[in-house]
């Protein structure tokens, strides 16, 4: 049964230094607030695994949390290059950041392999690509059936999921709608999860065949309203674009994103005074 | 008739546009792929299926996303899978005609880079990586690819092969056990080039107006071949140009609309 | 484009003498009226699919419309057995029957490999049972990276998959709620599909992330209100458990099946006045 | 204090409810192990998670359900989902703490036939066959049986092992990759049997009242060992009985009524 706490307890009890940690969202729903206090508690020698790593991995990266990342696409979606990944990659700052690089498809099946309780996927994929030379978790087999050649990948297996809903209710079962991604996935193939919500409610009203987490497969449920920001949350806000067209000229230098990181989430106590020090800004 | 002025990203996107038929299934890379399906959605193909990898399937989006998971490609689908059913029964099934990519790096054979410049494990620039292209390229029935047209985006050989295109002049697709026909055409700023049927090789295959052969070439990494009797593109006509036009209006408007 | 047409047209037109045919339906949303419809057009040498064969196989297996069944549960659901499925099996009557014999969970998987447009699919599943000695789809297969054994299932292709649902609108988009079954990935798996529906609407009304099947997927939707009696249609009426417990008596002898099919099927037009004799009975 | 009476059934029904534990997580089978496991949940274990294998998840129906998919499973869930996603991310991910399984034949290492009586290809009674059983047999962490005793159903040789118990004496399920644990117990009207830590034999672990054990042994078909020291089964208490016969009676009121 998930336990409702908070965020702070949450990520100081369930995230450990060296953890492999999938912070999903497919552009939605993404994480920020777990993310910030990732970073405020100093957790370090992480495996970031996210198919699309937006934000939140750059400033995981750029603050030196990791030492690997598990990825399929590495941008600012819409807006460009995520530099804090690059510099990591391309010089080795602030630490070096090992890769293993997936396609979309190749990652969504390694995680339904975790979920499914499966040492591999199998899919119709990566044929005539360079990525199963550089990374060792994509192999080919043979169809016992028919002789075809397939791609293989290995299952994804977390320590820690953390993803973003819309709703709980009072007993930690949560309800996420819209652009659902591969959370439900990577709850289920981890070991433990976190999940901030928008809101705690009486009932969560789920429509039929909706896509809910039962409590007794999560860790813990934290309500972080607007723990989403600058991403969004279906039916509570919009995505912030120009947030994402910001963090470009943010993020371009190490001081400028270290002092940025400094002032906005090192020096603030939680998701709601990072949004206010924003504003303020 | 009074010349109509335009931009050479207009006049790609447009040219992008026509190439897509009423009724198909095009497979939509967010960027100008996005922005020339969704084109060709409110002109000649209004029943046009788009889909984008983020789950959404049969969205009709009254402004273009900035990401390939702005709320509104939710909003207004027929329907939102998760992003696994989305590779394995929509994608990986054999259900789309067109994939619609965009790219870093285009070679001669049309395979795109989108991953590292220089050598994967030492890169000089890191790119963001894969996405969902090298399955839509190998899934789609036919691929078109919208770039513009430079001689760091058209090389010989690219430096690492992300998505497969025609491959190179020994090795068929179908030799691979690869389903779809891949790069039908690049369509540029400049032109559109298309897989000589014997070579594999892109040649030039239309050349937009008030652009030369030798500019394209100039453009272009690697010897270009042009196909005989190179045809002019069409130029925009004042339809196209106002639905484009007033798109990417309501598009920048709304992209810039602060949140709370 | 799905046609909308009627399901005598639908039948005709798109399932033939020797077809695979897929009719799903997990208990809920069982594709009855279109069962009734193939008996009555004398479809022939059908290879019917279905995990869980019930009253409409029953009813065509007796009916001498199959060659070849392939399932994983095949009783009444809470009453028994289904007697012309076993005389056909145990005897041979009216024709001999080839079956091809799945768990839920490696027919499932079948289901979504066809779906998935891969030759098969890996569960870990069937140890120890004797299933995978007499169904040569079913193989073993290890584990490219930790060499573990696991089971594999050859995809199923139907040429034609039928299913009933809620919902459609005017452009042939399906709605289906409750307990979904694998009717999605049967009718991707198929080759061509039809659909009947409790009614056709403006507009769906779908929930975000509802099961929809898009108009492009479908050959043909058909009206059929009240198509899956004596099973039910969740939020339109309720399943008739009373016919299920009747059909134990009808069915149990040659005669008696072969009487109430003339009567009721072969003796009625369509659905409609299949429910009407029904009623007067 | 006055003799309660109570009928066989009853008492294996309960004395099966028994055996789970509040916030178990529990996939049901259709049938008795269905009424025990509701039972338990109306009774001693209200957290209890009760998942079937239609989709339904978490489900708290408040009649027993004549079928494995009636609407008052989907009403009464968490949350519904496909049948695929019901065997991949919840069965088969070992997240089943029990699987509780109904049979047609159960032999003396608890493997289950529900396949045919006699040979496969020539049987003489064909059975329904496996449906979720197999992998609920091998995925759940501990199985429980619920099935009536007589000799026709506890043979010393299943004819075909649809879903396998402790297979025989000399090889073990870890030997073949199975991860559960396999029957931890098979109750019926007569008494419990459990297996033998040692052979993997089933003996006669618990009696219920008014039954012998010569009874049992008659009912079994083959030389059943008996536990030193055989407990007898607590009869049923007036709760048991009170909520049980309230849920038969709610149950076979409800699946009386005639739909138009």
């Amino acid at each position: 049964m998930a336990e409702l706490t908070s965020l702070k307890q949450a990520v100081s009890e369930l995230i450990r230094d060296g953890d492999s940690l999938a912070m999903e969202g497919f552009t939605h729903l993404i994480p920020s607030a777990a993310g910030h206090e990732i970073v405020r508690q100093h957790k370090t020698d992480l495996t970031l695994i996210r198919m699309t790593p937006d934000l939140i991995y750059d400033q995981l990266i750029g603050m030196g949390c990791a030492r690997k990342m598990v990825f399929s696409w590495g941008g600012n979606p819409g807006v460009g290059s995520l530099y804090r990944f690059r510099d990591a990659i391309e010089n080795g700052w602030p630490r070096a950041l090992e890769i293993e690089e997936h396609s979309h498809a190749g990652m969504a099946n390694a995680y339904v392999a975790g979920a499914s309780n499966l040492p591999f996927a199998v899919l119709r994929g990566y044929r005539g690509s360079g990525l199963p030379q550089v990374n060792p978790r994509i192999k080919f087999i043979d169809c016992p059936f028919t002789g075809e050649k397939l791609a293989a990948v290995a299952a994804i297996r977390p320590d820690v999921a953390v993803v973003h809903a819309q709703k709980a209710d009072r007993r930690g079962n949560v309800l996420l709608w819209g652009i659902v991604g591969v959370q439900k996935e990577a709850v289920l193939a981890a070991k433990r999860s976190i999940v901030t919500v928008e809101e705690i409610v009486d009932d969560l009203g789920a429509p039929p065949n909706a896509v809910v987490l039962p409590s007794w497969v999560i860790s813990a449920v934290c309500a972080v309203p607007g723990g989403a920001y600058p991403s969004y949350a279906h039916g509570y806000y919009g995505r912030d674009n120009n947030f994402y067209k910001a963090w470009e000229a943010i993020s371009r230098t190490r001081d400028g994103f270290r002092a940025w990181m400094d002032r906005h989430v090192i020096g603030t106590g939680d998701f709601a005074e990072f949004r206010r020090s924003l504003i303020k800004a | 008739m009074a010349k109509i002025d335009y931009t050479a990203d207009e006049m790609m996107t447009i040219a992008a546009a026509r190439l897509l038929r009423d009724r198909q299934v095009c497979f939509v890379g967010i960027g100008l792929p996005s922005a020339a399906a969704n084109l060709a959605r409110l002109t000649h193909a209004p029943n046009i299926v788009l889909i984008y990898e983020s789950g959404t399937i049969g969205t009709r989006p009254d402004v273009l996303p900035l990401s390939i998971g702005d709320g509104i490609l939710a909003d207004t689908a027929d329907t939102v899978v998760s992003v696994p059913e989305m590779f394995h029964y929509w994608l990986q099934s054999g259900r789309i005609d067109i994939g619609f990519l965009g790219a870093a790096q285009v070679d001669k054979y049309g395979n795109i880079n989108t991953t590292v410049i220089g050598d994967y494990h030492q890169p000089s620039v890191r790119l963001p990586g894969a996405g969902g292209a090298p399955e839509i390229a190998t899934s789609s029935r036919d691929i078109l690819i919208i770039i513009r047209h430079t001689p760091r985006a058209f090389v010989e050989k690219v430096d690492f092969i992300t998505s497969v295109g025609l491959l190179d002049a020994t090795t068929d697709r179908r030799a691979l056990g690869i389903p779809g026909n891949g790069p039908a055409a690049i369509i540029t700023d400049l032109g559109i080039l298309k897989p000589d049927p014997k070579t594999r090789e892109l040649v030039l295959s239309s050349l937009h107006p008030e652009v030369t052969i030798d500019q394209v070439k100039k453009a272009t990494g690697w010897p270009l071949g042009v196909v005989a009797d190179l045809p002019m593109t069409e130029p925009p006509n004042a339809d196209e140009l106002r639905v484009l036009r007033d798109l990417n209006h309501r598009s920048s408007q709304s992209n810039q609309k602060a949140v709370a």
